[in-house]
């Protein structure tokens, strides 16, 4: 028998392999204060989406750990890949909370992962914070420790169903992706312009499909056509709609406007759809360049200097998103979990994209802890390769750069 | 009727393309018996190989699609020299789960390689043509055509090439049968990997000319495998004339399907659905395909 | 019988590890067992469908995604207590994997692939397209079974299940429906000759593992609390065949510890981003290739042989387990 | 007419697309009788054997077993009828030991239990003189030994009409005479047997009535001399019996 146990244990070799990181270490007192991030950065997952949030982040961790770090100590974040699964997300959440000991959690750009992500940080009394997720029901739960910088749905998509009517359309397109963000946005606009008695219809699009032609045809052939046509997509599919919408001359026209997401703002947009980008309408949630403090403009030069290529309202949010809970962590003064909950709570704190507070109201209920005072814009591209921050301002009038809508 | 038009010769474009990206599986599948599952991601390799051939060495679009071509062929030889030539060594007991399951894992490894490699930022090779041919009420994108042209061409090229070369007569001759094919001189286990060697530049040649349509992406291949599959279930598998025909027919049907069912919102979300319904349909009722030879797999 | 007492060891020690896990382990691996319980219940259902029965399909996460959607639906449109939806959930796996099992019956190798691949598909773009009824991609809230804040109870569930699963199919393949799979596997025609009613016994391998994936996706989605559709892509069912092909497409045991090392592994090389995957990609392909069965069979004729040294290797107790 | 028509068949016909693999096929078997059915590559031998054991469903014709009509029926019943059947190449299941090769058909029964099962393989067994590679996985028998394997799993189901579809060929000359000898003992035990072969020669020892095909239909059915001195048969393997040989 002992003979035989000696021999299996190869086969336990195996499965102790599997067991290493049950050993690993626990953390000690004066180590470097541990945040964790989460977020997509592969597929199914928005992963271009996820990466430049990662890179901001980045971008802002090592800023503070040059200037000393928090409360004396060096900042270290964790960041886990969710891939825009709800399982990944609350196995990452756990994994941040008790085997690397976060104080914080904050990021993701799926609202359903992050539905279980504030579920587990709920349950262990830790703050969440969310950086690009839109669906109301995150903040409308009222958990204590969730805290969001991005808008609700609730709170930009109404605005832009408005911007919509006050521009006096009157048949309106909505094209949504088949995700969360998609399906969330459309419903919004969808109510909204029902309410504002104004037609429309709602199409909705798989993000792996690549031709939407016949989709596009049939707008096109609606009688009337429709004047506008609203894309709430965030990934790559929105490229190929813009293009395929104006190689059939369709859109963005004198006839129909185009208006998109914030992921037109990448600029991979000029490389795949060109001269057809021109004329775009993009919904931003960033300040326009005009509004920049030296915060803001810190922090473009610093990652177009770093990554190559300029960052979007996104970035800016993730960015945002740490400065945040660093702030609360300095008002806290101390990385205790629950202190930093309460701390968030009375927080102001002056980021690159806007001034954050978290109010309590409790109505309508997506308020609670929802920063209400979201930068948004309306841009337009009137030049080729133009990047966002140039673009034309057509909304709100405070900022606006222009008062009339090309073509 | 011009709405009726527009749907129709944008669905037998689109068709043509989708044909095209199955012709490679269809060779496969013809001389092999296998169906391989990385097909989407060879596909996708072709696209990224053009970008990369067009954008560093400065090539010339079309030349960059021969590169890619070039590069796929060699990969493919590589891979089924490596990988798929054990299967028909009497080592390998599970054939058809052999070869679903290396061409599978092939997919998971390259998607992943993809993105790690690539980045995960859309890229797109620069246009053979921009604009769009307007004629009458039609509206095709230049991109589109070539696209579709360059299809029927390969197409073509490969039915001759199958009918009329001594090569082609030899992969033609293996499957129809490997035994027959043994006896009159033909080294079947040289033609599987010219063959798989053929169908994996096939599909990096259908990568790089659609890369300009849509654009490039790590996931990119993920839908047309899918409809390559699906295509080649309608096609009859092996058939090259078939697989025309059910790309065609896919692309007829997806267009129609999505411009003319009555709820806008749901005609789009099923548009995927309505191939698969087509595959699962024609595998019931029909097993041998809409258009091909029959086969002997099934009793 | 060398094998039968090395397999028997080693799953009677995994057994223990894992029920003595929870003292040891803080909540993140429990957690990540629970979740691993899951993957191991699918992979080995998908083993003894593909592995012994022959039947390659992929259309096994639908199934669990079929019986997450159906017991959350019955709880959140229906009304109905937990317990009950669960059953309405069983019973619905029972039909729908009758149905594909009759459904396939004419199909074999890629043609299955393929027919189960369009299938699971099919219903995926259902489940995204029919928001009003699934709420789409947002994600279906699923009620929890236990109050309180731990994943011990959960942990302990999900062990249950894999237990009660792999010994109601160790029971089966034990019985002549066993040698009856296997037979259709290695040749579907001789098996009807030999007097099998293959029909019914397909249809019956599909229905026993459409349940067991449906109960794996019920504790699942009621374990996670939100369903996506996501839960059947394809690489999500390119995850449990990696699964049990690395472990052993022909052994339960084998499928469930390939389950579970590949989910570990996966869950502990995280800093690692992108390139697990394309390791186990790799590690597919070249288990597949110069190790058909998988490891752990491997690992069990690699330490009879060093036990009882003798030439003929042929004899091999593959129902060990 | 044989005494006891136990088996029989009427105006069987199968066609593939256009073309007629079997055609208006008729014949009738006694209990323990043996025949030969024989014709040139082609001629619907192996298409009347999966007719008659219901791997394929005929377009017309009936089969009588024991007085019922089975046609169109369903493989594993016409098998659990008792009607046996072995393959051109052996198809086994490879990836099983020769032992639960043989329990297979012997468990299709459902009243029947593994014990007993065991038992009666052995018993067929040492009848092939098979005991010693009982533990074996069939695929590495050799290829006799497959045949006889395949013969023994026929056997299990306890055959009243056994359908021998080329026993002899592949088989090495030594493995021969023992299958031979093998299929006479089945004969003189009462089994009722079917033996299919292109080659008239290789039958003729063992079998004392033939059935000739060729081109789906029966050309000839009689004792071995008078089909032998049949001119259309004699015209039919003219040319195709050189290259059975």
């Amino acid at each position: 028998m002992e003979h035989s146990i000696r021999n299996h244990l190869g086969a336990l070799a195996l499965f102790a392999l599997a067991a290493v990181p049950l050993a690993s270490a626990p953390a000690l007192a004066e180590d470097p204060i541990q945040l964790g991030w989460v977020g997509p950065l592969s597929p199914p997952g928005n992963y271009s989406g996820g990466q430049e949030m990662q890179w901001a982040v980045q971008l802002g961790v090592d800023e503070i750990n040059k200037a000393g770090g928090l409360l004396g100590r060096q900042l270290e974040v964790t960041y886990e890949d969710t891939k825009g699964q709800p399982a990944e997300g609350s196995a990452a959440a756990v994994r941040l909370i008790t085997k690397n000991n976060v104080s914080a959690i904050f990021g993701e750009f799926h609202s359903s992962v992050a539905l279980a992500e504030i579920e587990e940080a709920h349950k262990y009394g830790v703050a969440w914070m969310g950086t690009d997720v839109w669906a109301d029901d995150i903040t409308a739960k009222q958990y204590p420790e969730v805290f969001r910088v991005s808008p609700a749905n609730s709170l930009v998509y109404v605005k832009a169903a408005d911007w919509t009517v006050e521009q006096g359309f009157k048949n309106i397109a909505i094209i949504a992706e088949n995700t969360d963000f998609g399906q969330g946005g459309a419903k919004i606009i969808a109510d909204e312009l029902q309410a504002k008695n104004v037609a429309h219809t709602l199409a909705t699009i798989d993000l792996n499909q690549q031709d939407f032609t016949p989709a596009l045809l049939r707008l096109m052939n609606q009688s009337p056509r429709p004047d506008a046509i609203q894309m709430v997509v965030a990934g790559q599919a929105q490229y190929q709609l813009v293009k395929q919408a104006c190689q059939l001359g369709l859109a963005p026209t004198a006839e129909t406007k185009l208006i998109g997401s914030s992921g037109l703002l990448q600029k991979e947009v000029w490389e795949v759809d060109g001269a057809c980008a021109k004329n775009l309408l993009i919904v931003n949630v960033a300040q326009p360049k005009s509004q920049w403090n030296d915060k803001a403009k810190a922090f473009v030069a610093a990652f177009t200097e770093r990554y190559k290529r300029a960052p979007t309202g996104v970035a800016l949010e993730a960015y945002d998103t740490l400065g945040v809970v660093a702030e609360a962590i300095r008002k806290a003064g101390s990385a205790d979990r629950a202190a930093i909950v309460r701390a968030l709570e009375e927080i102001k704190y002056e980021g690159a994209n806007a001034t954050y507070s978290f109010p309590t109201t409790k109505e309508p209920a997506w308020a609670f802890h929802q920063f209400m005072d979201v930068p948004f814009t309306i841009i337009q591209y009137t030049e080729e390769n133009q990047g966002p921050e140039e673009a034309a301002i057509v909304y709100p009038k405070n900022w606006a750069t222009t008062d009339k809508i090309l073509p | 009727m011009s709405y009726f038009l527009l749907l129709a010769v944008n669905g037998l474009v689109v068709g043509l393309i989708y044909a095209l990206v199955a012709s490679g599986l269809t060779l496969v599948f013809s001389v092999l018996k296998v169906v391989n599952f990385g097909h989407g991601s060879l596909y996708m390799l072709g696209g990224y190989a053009s970008y990369y051939l067009i954008s560093g060495l400065g090539l010339p679009p079309l030349l960059g699609v021969v590169g890619a071509m070039v590069t796929l062929f060699v990969f493919g030889v590589v891979f089924e020299r490596l990988v798929i030539a054990p299967m028909y060594t009497d080592k390998v007991e599970r054939k058809d789960e052999y070869a679903i399951i290396v061409t599978f894992g092939l997919t998971i490894l390259i998607t992943n390689l993809a993105l790690v490699v690539f980045g995960p930022f859309a890229k797109s090779p620069p246009s053979f043509m921009t604009g769009a041919l307007i004629a009458g009420p039609l509206i095709l994108p230049y991109d589109r055509l070539i696209a579709a042209v360059a299809a029927v061409v390969l197409l073509v090229g490969l039915s001759l090439f199958l009918k009329r070369t001594a090569l082609g007569q030899a992969l033609d001759a293996v499957s129809q049968s490997r035994e027959s094919a043994a006896v009159i001189g033909i080294d079947p286990k040289r033609m599987y990997t010219v063959a798989f060697g053929l169908g994996s530049a096939l599909a990096g040649g259908a990568g790089a000319l659609i890369a300009p349509v849509f654009a490039l992406s790590p996931s990119m291949g993920d839908l047309p495998a899918v409809q390559a599959f699906i295509i080649i279930v309608l096609g009859g598998m092996g058939s090259v004339g078939g697989s025309v025909a059910g790309g065609v027919l896919l692309g007829l049907v997806q267009a129609l399907g999505v411009g003319y069912l009555p709820d806008p919102n749901r005609a789009l979300a099923y548009t995927q659905a309505f191939g698969a319904l087509l595959l699962v349909i024609t595998l019931l009722v029909r097993p041998t395909g809409l258009f091909g030879r029959p086969h002997l797999r099934l009793e | 019988m060398g094998s039968l007492s090395f397999s028997r060891a080693v799953q009677a020690v995994l057994l223990a590890v894992a029920l003595l896990l929870p003292l040891a382990a803080g909540p993140y691996w429990i957690h990540v067992g629970a979740i691993a319980w899951y993957y191991a219940m699918l992979a080995a259902s998908w083993a003894l469908l593909a592995g012994f029965a022959g039947q390659f399909s992929f259309a096994h996460v639908a199934f669990a995604a079929l019986g997450g959607y159906a017991s959350a639906l019955g709880v959140g449109l229906l009304g109905l207590p937990v317990g009950v939806s669960m059953l309405l959930a069983i019973v619905l796996a029972i039909v729908t994997g009758a149905l594909i099992g009759a459904l396939v019956l004419r199909l074999s190798g890629p043609y299955l692939a393929l027919f189960t691949l369009a299938i699971s598909e099919i219903f995926r773009l259902i489940l995204v397209a029919e928001e009003d009824l699934t709420r789409g991609m947002l994600g279906l809230p699923v009620p929890g079974l236990f109050s309180g804040q731990s994943d011990v109870p959960y942990y302990y569930l999900g062990l249950g299940l894999v237990v009660m699963a792999m010994l109601a199919m160790n029971w089966l393949l034990s019985t002549r429906v066993g040698l009856f799979l296997r037979a259709i596997r290695e040749d579907e025609g001789a098996a009807r000759a030999s007097g099998i009613d293959t029909t019914r016994y397909k249809i019956l391998v599909f229905v026993v593992t459409a349940v067991i994936a449906a109960i794996a996706g019920i504790y699942y989605g009621h374990f996670i609390g939100i369903l996506t559709p996501n839960i059947a892509i394809l690489p999500e069912m390119g995850l449990v065949i990696a699964m049990a092909v690395i472990g052993g497409i022909e052994s339960l045991p084998g499928a469930v510890i390939g389950a579970v090392v590949v989910f570990l592994l996966s869950e502990s090389l995280r800093a690692y981003g992108e390139w697990r995957f394309v390791l186990m990609g790799l590690a597919l392909i070249l288990v597949q290739r110069f190790a058909q069965n998988g490891l752990y069979p491997m690992i069990e004729q690699w330490s009879r042989a060093r036990a009882k040294p003798r030439a003929a290797a042929t004899v091999e107790d593959r129902h060990a387990g | 007419m044989p005494a006891d028509p136990f088996f029989a068949v009427a105006g069987l016909a199968k066609h593939f697309g256009g073309i007629h693999a079997v055609e208006d096929l008729s014949f009738t078997l006694a209990r323990g009788e043996i025949l030969g059915l024989i014709g040139p590559n082609g001629s619907g031998k192996t298409t009347t054997i999966n007719i008659v054991t219901g791997a394929l469903k005929p377009d017309a014709g009936s089969i009588s077993v024991e007085g019922s009509d089975m046609a169109g029926q369903a493989a594993h019943l016409f098998a659990r009828r008792g009607v046996a059947r072995t393959f051109q190449v052996p198809r086994l299941f490879r990836r099983m030991t020769v032992m639960e090769n043989l329990i297979v058909p012997a468990l299709s029964d459902a009243s029947e239990r593994r014990p007993s099962a065991e038992e009666r393989a052995r018993g067929v067994l040492a009848f092939l003189k098979l005991e010693h590679l009982a533990d074996d996985y069939a695929r590495a028998l050799s290829g006799g030994q497959q045949k006889l394997l395949e013969l023994g799993r026929a056997l299990m189901l306890k055959p009243s009409l056994l359908l021998l579809d080329e026993p002899f060929a592949g088989v090495h000359p030594k493995l021969l005479e023992q299958i031979i000898e093998h299929i006479r003992t089945l004969n003189r035990d009462g089994h009722t047997i079917v033996l299919v072969d292109h080659n008239l020669d290789a039958v003729q020892s063992i079998v004392s009535r033939v059935l000739v095909m060729a081109r789906g239909r029966k050309i000839a059915d009689g004792a071995v001399a008078e089909v032998l001195q049949n001119p259309e048969v004699v015209r039919a393997y003219t040319g195709s019996r050189a290259g059975a040989q």
